[in-house]
């Protein structure tokens, strides 16, 4: 079965980020794939590199990041959703001439197109958060 | 293939889950979790409503999302099925669409 | 070919919410899939006519709305229910749109391939 | 001096409104605003316990949130008094403390 | 001095929310002010017993509530209402409570000079 | 009178800065005082720098820095909330080798205590957003 996947809640507001942390593990050990896992409205912040919580806690983006290496599973954040709330796409920031790269290990930002994409490919599409 | 419904607020905060339970139909599935799943509890607000929908669909509840606010199986309404997150997505296979009632 | 239904159940002017739905709307129609919109629940607000904020920051989304025609986009269903009882009726409407009874509204979410709440 | 209830969002979103009136008392103030303006709307789900409690509390509503959402003012219910930015300031300083029902 | 009311209306497990919540108050508290924190609402889950997440990132607030007394913060309030509607006696509780009635919640929240919700 | 205000919410999200904003424009306007602007939880999201918004659409970003620049409104994000949610402090920024500066104009970080100086400054605490 092919899931895609979207989150619309920011990190730490909710707990719709790990539920949807935790159904994507699962469905992966089941044998499933997640053809994609996209970030949407407040979600795009998600793909902040900086967060720095206190030591016992365990920031989400890691686990993201995680995902991501372990199993290939592929992390977009919706281009306009992120630059519209200060997290810039590579060849933009250049162009605002700002030299860090901002984005967490893993994502990627792109077009909504990809998000039509991943539901063409997918058997069921899941949304999570607000 | 009926419908998987997702409510993750408790009747407390929102309307969501009453929104819900008025449009399930027969044959659909509901899923509460994260705050949704106090609406698991026998004294939950919408007790009454959820006895009835009972009957025509199927609810389900989170465990670990019940286990987390210290809700323990005893304190479950009578007809809403405990899942893990790998019921959850047996459930996503089972149904669809999967609307998402936030 | 998908069939794609998008509920909107949330109140207008929750910040950029309305405008980002509405690309992943007219994004779904550009790739030439199946668009439906159901209006439920405060929704229907979106549609209320005379929204006219003279704060040019709070944008109303009626313009979206209209252009979605441009998109191929018609087809707008709203519960009746959810209208009644928030004392409107279809006239109170920025757009001509068809009425769903709450007892078909299973029925409609369950012929979608895809449905998203927005 | 009584509270100052802020209201933001609209009785077919959350409980906040309902839970509000559950506990404003005499000589507070509710002042709705965003979407909480709806529940201004004579037609509201809250409609009847909006009446009661007009007759304890003074019931507010942001006009220019009003305008925005298109409701005019002969489709707000009797005995709420529309208000400005200014009239929100001058209500923050007639009553206090302020509490934001979000 | 001031005297600060804390209203918790939301339930557990929202994100960082009562972590940052509790960063306030214990500010407060180390400032010599007046605290005083009443649960309302949903707010009553967070202190029901036996809270256990057994995934690591889902952490409970138990323990800072537990930990408030170490800041002086001794008045914790809850309305006899909000549980009892949920099914809850004092009983159930992590933490001694002090019980107030619905009808008296509008004089309790007049009588401090500045309420937060959180 | 003197009030302080409290935003909760992320930018894009609601209504809720742009309310705390019309609330702050009027106050200030009839002559009273704001002790300061404090942005906690997700309101912390209103200091990042980069928010590019389309064109049609007015950043509040810049609308918060006009109230600094204007009336010299103090406009503090809460550096725990902040730097949980990836926008660190200076310091902190330069230690984790970042060069650029993600702190919109008019904004500080800084710690709680600055939210109860305002507490006890103010005659009026108004908290808004979720």
């Amino acid at each position: 079965m092919k899931f895609a996947i979207q989150i619309n809640s920011a990190p730490w507001e909710s707990q719709a980020c790990e539920t949807a942390y935790q159904f994507s593990r699962a469905s992966l050990t089941m044998g499933h794939e997640i053809v994609r896992i996209f970030f949407y409205y407040e979600g795009a912040y998600n793909g902040l590199r900086w967060m720095s919580p206190p030591d016992d806690e365990n920031p989400l983006i890691r686990r993201w990041s995680e995902l991501a290496n372990e199993h290939g599973v592929d992390l977009t954040i919706c281009i306009s959703a992120a630059q519209r709330r200060g997290l810039l796409e590579q060849s933009e920031a250049k162009r605002l001439g700002k030299s860090d790269n901002d984005l967490a290990e893993g994502f990627r930002i792109a077009g909504l197109g990809l998000w039509v994409d991943a539901c063409l490919k997918a058997d069921r599409l899941l949304v999570f958060g607000a | 293939m009926g419908v998987l419904h997702l409510v993750n607020r408790s009747p407390g905060e929102t309307q969501a889950l009453a929104q819900c339970l008025d449009r399930a139909g027969e044959g659909d599935a509901i899923l509460l979790m994260q705050s949704g799943v106090y609406a698991a509890m026998k004294h939950s607000a919408l007790a009454s409503r959820m006895e009835q929908s009972i009957r025509k669909v199927n609810i389900h509840v989170l465990a670990p999302d019940l286990a987390a606010r210290g809700i323990a199986a005893e304190e479950v309404m009578k007809g809403i099925e405990l899942i893990s997150y790998e019921g959850f997505v047996n459930l996503s296979i089972s149904h669809g669409p999967i609307l998402s009632w936030n | 070919m998908k069939n794609f239904l998008f509920v909107m159940r949330q109140p207008p002017f929750q910040g950029s919410r309305i405008r980002e739905s509405m690309d992943m709307i007219m994004t779904v129609a550009a790739f030439d899939q199946c668009v439906k919109i159901l209006f439920l629940d405060d929704g229907v607000f979106l549609l209320k006519s005379n929204q006219n904020p003279d704060n040019p920051d709070l944008k109303t989304s009626t313009p979206l709305f209209a252009a979605l025609e441009l998109y191929d986009v018609e087809e707008l269903w709203v519960e009746g229910e959810s209208l009644a009882e928030r004392g409107l009726d279809p006239s109170h409407l920025i757009l001509p749109v068809r009425t769903l009874g709450r007892t078909e509204i299973a029925f409609f979410l369950a012929k979608a391939d895809i449905v998203v709440n927005c």
